[in-house]
């Protein structure tokens, strides 16, 4: 009988939880076992790894460890955020697999004693030409709007690639941003033996048992319908009462410490609660409320119905906390104690069913080191989809048109991204979203990015171009990084040349973060995303915020006929990893290094600019290079472009083809008045007037290579997608 | 100084942004509005009443339809009926239409999606305190937000609509994004005392979102009293 | 205790718009010959007694205004 | 043509977030006596033949991973 086995577990770790145990584990505690020694929540394979990040700063209020992390914001106010990933979820069921993600993530944040003030996603798809991705992006665009939208929290911001290695294996990621009075944050340790343990939200059923190992941490493959019944469904409006009760109860001060129910259910929450408190808890599941009779101790235990959260209270007030539960109309219940014993136990109408050392079950996992090697040759699939012949004009509608840089306009205007009414720059508006945050008299901006197709080629540089592009999104609306979040999306750290990406997508993270003072506060890892038809590009996706002190100085303006146009910055523009290289099918591994510290002198200044007021037009270079981004501005501002990249072209001496859609980091456009720009010049960044806002038409000279076409046209282009996208089985509104 | 009361119900979103409107109206001192919890029955002290928007009762069955039968509605219901002013916005227009003080009903938008975007809407001519400071015909721009917002009355009641002019707000031309009958994106009662709409003016009353087109509505009651052209 | 099963239709002549997402869905699927869909709710409940049903589906289920209903009754 | 009725339910053991919120809403309304609220969708549709509205069930109507259908036939 190898029960551990079908339950995720390998025999030396069977033999590790008996000898800890000095016995063999029963059915509950061998099930309490699978989920909390599982990839997705014991980090087997990325805890030492991660040991390397910076995590230190003066305004670093909460870390990684706790449920989110959390900067100071002035005033007494701290932004906690977080990033998670849904992703095997959302390829079982879209809708209610990126719903139950945002439902997860928020109640990360609230567990904080924060009110989420703004989500956003990053997602990643095949292409958009497969019946199959067209449902899977419809579901998880409406699964994503269905859950914020109802919830009444704005989704800001994201992004969406279309690349085939994601066909069989999308990226479902969603990052979280909520504020809350520092002093009434709370955080996940129990403490206070006696203290009662009350559960209270949705009612607990038999969603996604063993969801958290079955789903989160095996690949996918044909046994995938056996999954099925393990979905998790999403209750939007039960989450909205949870958020108002938990921010009622911490007013009050009736919490000792509060924690939401997320993968591995009870067992995880109240689990790392007496881990991280020192003690030992009991918890009866004869006291849980069931949605159904006769489930199993071990069913209650491992559940993973959503909307619930576990707070510890004092006995004094448990009247009061129940009382605040009624009022909200959400199910509530004492359902054990904090006790000093150090173990785990589960009880049954008092009659104890297991007994786990806390210790064993939190933090008795071996964590594994990887054995990395580099992969000698590119093994992800090359498609041609750009004709040789084509010119640079119609490279430049190509790539405007390409999914993964066209406008998004279809999936975010199924987002509410102004509840709230803090939004100042929403999605598409401008290089990051900007939220008002009068509590402390001031604005924040958040980004997120990850460009795998990068990653692939060179894990170390594309990883520290995500992070810096995370930074010049915000310089861009004259925001100064004040903390980073993290997805790590990979395939199985079990293969070696996947460890490698791992190990250097991390190091380029740290070396990233380091140079830009800006700490990793917390995030989340998601491993083994493969399947038989091969790994994702690995997916590191970086969130970031910052702070703004003049919403009114905060770029996103468009650009006006006559503003005089520079390009800023050490880009030293390369086809290398470009999207222009993919659609001429013609990827492989390499990018070339380039230097932090001239890409940070480069943010500074464009923040500078933004923040003076004397600059409102500023975008960083990214994919489809130069060219694409004038067209981008050009497209955003209904007005043309005249330019020659002769300057760019001499300083690095590149070809013509390069210097229109070469893409790499430390590049930005900037617009405006003449003077204004020329100022910004002889402080030590490269700054270089090329052209002029002009017309109705997108000219772009470079040496031998130009580019000429109808503003008309670049538009058609860019907004191409929306129709592309619709999927044949629109999912039917319950 | 007209004190407002903002209906709180389970699954309420806008309720924040929607007090926050009516004290700028009011001056932004904050003493002029307040949270109703949809229990309280008592709106003594209270000048005017918004229905806020969001998902009360997460919409479910037909939005609007539970969050009708609360106590605090019987006694708008009665607050109406003395002629006070009561603002439905999006889910609140939609609990307004269920309880019968407004006509129509509201449906799922025509392309089934949830939309949200910036748009315009031209004043109509119906006569309410709430449009005391808009001209007929002028055009405004706040953001358009919901999925179940297509304006629907049988024949008869959509001439009776029109014929009273209670039309309060149209979609300005091409931009109708729910496919609304007649345009329609407001209505008043007949008294003109109760308006319900579904885009929502409490997301434009501040110049950093871009609008502060949305203000009037919530200054028109004031102004009305004040004897300004109502 | 008696079940009963209420079935909610949008009225004939207004635009049902789920009903029209799956028309148009139906080619591109290829399903042939199908038409006339319109989309409802059930709902299905047990009750002591079927004296305020009716009732509960004017003020509640449905909206008369938009949609018309039907109840089914079978004791159990 | 065939008149077809398909009846969609979430699965047993499956929440059901709106039945919830409608029978914790009834007392309220002063409707008593009245448990195991479910609510569903109704799909109505006119098809030349029966033949594949298991596999319309499957592909559209439903989400055979949450949701139970049922399929009712009336030759008209
Ligand atoms: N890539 C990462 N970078 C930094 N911190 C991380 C990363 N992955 C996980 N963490 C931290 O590890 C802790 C456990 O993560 P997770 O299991 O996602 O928390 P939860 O169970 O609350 O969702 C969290 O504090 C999280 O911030
Ligand atoms: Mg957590």
């Amino acid at each position: 009988m190898s029960a551990h086995r079908e339950l995720g577990l390998t025999d030396a770790e069977y033999e590790l939880i008996c000898e800890k145990m000095g016995r063999e584990p029963n059915g509950v505690e061998l099930a309490m076992f699978s989920l909390l020694w599982s990839e997705h929540c014991a980090y087997k394979h990325s805890r030492k790894l991660l040991k390397n990040l910076p995590t230190e700063g003066p305004r670093v209020v909460m870390g990684p460890g706790e449920n989110a992390g959390a900067v100071d914001i002035g005033n007494g106010f701290s932004i906690a955020f977080k990033v998670e990933s849904h992703n095997h979820p959302s390829a079982v069921e879209p809708f209610q697999g990126a719903a139950t993600g945002v439902g997860g993530i928020l109640r990360d944040v609230i567990a904080l004693g924060a009110r989420p003030i703004a989500m956003l996603d990053s997602l990643r798809f095949g292409e958009p030409d497969t019946e199959r991705t067209r449902y899977l992006v419809d579901g998880v665009v409406r699964g994503i709007g269905h859950y914020g939208n109802s919830m009444g929290i704005p989704t800001v911001g994201g992004e969406i690639y279309f690349e085939p290695p994601y066909e069989q294996n999308p990226l479902v990621n969603a990052m979280c941003v909520g504020i809350a009075r520092t002093d009434e944050m709370v955080r996940a340790a129990a403490a206070g033996t006696g203290n009662k343990v009350v559960l209270f939200g949705s009612l607990t059923g038999r969603d996604g048992i063993g969801g958290a190992s079955v789903l989160a941490s095996a690949e996918l493959d044909e046994a995938d319908d056996a999954k099925r019944p393990t979905v998790q469904i999403g209750d939007p409006f039960e989450e909205a009462k949870l958020l108002e009760c938990c921010q009622e109860l911490l007013a009050e001060g009736l919490l000792v410490s509060l924690q939401d129910l997320g993968a591995a259910g009870l067992t995880s929450s109240a689990g790392e609660m007496a881990s991280a408190g020192g003690t030992g808890i009991d918890i009866d599941v004869g006291l849980v409320p069931l949605r159904e009779a006769d489930m199993e101790p071990f069913e209650i235990m491992v559940s993973e119905s959503q909307e619930r959260m576990l707070a510890v209270v004092e006995p004094s007030k448990v009247d009061q906390v129940l009382a605040l539960c009624t009022k909200w109309q959400t199910a509530s219940a004492v359902i054990g104690e904090v006790t000093d014993s150090g173990d785990f136990r589960i009880l049954k109408h008092g009659e104890t069913v297991g007994v786990i050392a806390v210790e064993d079950l939190v933090d008795g996992c071996p964590l594994y080191d990887l054995d990395p090697a580099e992969p000698g040759e590119w093994v992800y699939p090359n498609r041609k989809t750009l004709r040789d012949e084509a010119d640079a004009s119609e490279a430049l509608l190509s790539l405007l048109a390409a999914p993964s840089i066209a406008s998004k306009k279809w999936a975010y205007e199924q987002y509410d991204s102004v509840v709230g009414s803090r939004t100042v720059h929403r999605a598409g508006a401008a290089d990051a979203a900007v939220l008002n945050v009068p509590e402390s008299d001031r604005a924040i901006a958040v980004a997120i990015d990850g460009n795998g197709r990068r990653v692939a080629c060179d894990p170390y540089q594309g990883t520290i171009e995500a992070t810096l592009e995370c930074a010049a999104n915000l310089a861009c609306v004259g925001a100064e990084p004040l903390g980073v979040t993290n997805c790590l999306n990979f395939g199985n750290p079990e293969k070696p040349t996947v460890a490698w990406q791992l190990g250097r997508s991390i190091e380029g993270l740290s070396a990233a973060c380091r140079a830009l003072g800006a700490p990793v506060v917390g995030g989340n890892v998601s491993l083994y995303n493969e399947t038989p038809s091969g790994p994702i590009y690995p997916t590191p996706v970086v969130g970031m915020v910052g702070e703004l002190f003049e919403p009114e100085s905060s770029g996103g303006a468009p650009w006006q006929d006559g503003d005089a146009i520079a390009i800023v910055g050490p880009l030293n523009p390369s086809l290398a990893g470009s999207e222009l290289e993919k659609q001429r099918g013609g990827l492989g591994q390499g990018l070339p290094a380039a230097a932090i510290e001239p890409v940070k002198d480069a943010i500074d200044l464009v923040r500078g600019a933004v923040r003076s007021g004397e600059i409102a037009v500023a975008t960083d270079v990214s994919d489809g290079g130069i060219a694409t981004a004038l067209a981008e501005l050009a497209i955003r501002s209904g007005v043309g472009v005249k330019a020659d990249l002769a300057p760019v072209i001499a300083q690095h001496d590149c070809s013509g083809e390069d210097a229109l859609f070469g893409e790499g980091p430390g590049g930005f456009i900037l617009a405006g008045d003449r003077q204004a720009l020329e100022r910004l010049g002889g402080q030590g960044v490269q700054v270089e007037l090329i052209g002029a806002v002009d017309g109705d038409l997108i000219e772009v000279t470079a040496a031998d290579q130009s580019v000429k076409v109808l503003l008309g046209e670049a538009k058609a282009a860019h907004a191409s997608l929306d129709a592309r996208i619709e999927s044949d089985q629109p999912g039917l509104t319950h | 100084m007209m004190v407002w009361g903002v209906l709180q119900f389970p699954g309420s979103c806008d309720e924040r942004d929607a007090l926050n409107a009516c004290q700028i109206a009011g001056g932004g001192s904050g003493e002029n509005a307040r949270l109703v919890w949809h229990e309280e029955t008592d709106l003594s002290g209270l000048d005017g009443i918004v229905v806020p928007g969001g998902f009360s009762y997460g919409d479910y069955l037909r939005a609007g339809a539970i969050a009708r039968f609360s106590p605090a509605m019987n006694a708008v219901a009665e607050f109406a009926a003395a002629g006070g002013p009561v603002l439905g916005i999006c889910n609140g227009f939609q609990v307004l239409c269920e309880s019968g003080l407004l006509p129509g009903a509201l449906l799922t938008n025509e392309g089934t999606r949830f939309i949200c975007r910036q748009g315009e809407l031209v004043v109509g001519d119906a006569d309410s305190p709430f449009l005391a400071g808009l001209e007929p015909g002028q055009r405004i721009s706040i953001p358009f937000k919901h999925q179940s917002g297509r304006f629907f009355a049988p024949p008869e009641l959509l001439e009776q609509i029109e014929a009273n002019d209670q039309v309060a707000f149209r979609y300005a031309p091409g931009q109708n994004p729910n496919g609304s009958l007649n345009d329609i994106a407001g209505v008043t009662n007949e008294a003109g005392n109760v308006l319900g709409l579904m885009p929502h003016p409490e997301h434009a009353v501040e110049a950093f979102t871009g609008s502060t087109d949305g203000l009037a509505i919530f200054e028109g009651p004031a102004r009305a009293l004040a004897g300004g052209a109502a | 205790m008696i079940s009963a099963r209420v079935l909610i239709r949008p009225k004939e002549g207004i635009l049902d718009a789920q009903g029209k997402a799956v028309e148009s869905a139906l080619p591109a699927l290829g399903f042939e010959g199908i038409e006339h869909v319109r989309v409802g709710r059930i709902v299905e409940l047990q009750a002591e007694s079927p004296d305020r049903l009716e009732e509960l589906c004017e003020k509640l289920l449905a909206n008369p205004l938009i949609e018309d209903y039907e109840i089914e009754l079978s004791t159990k």
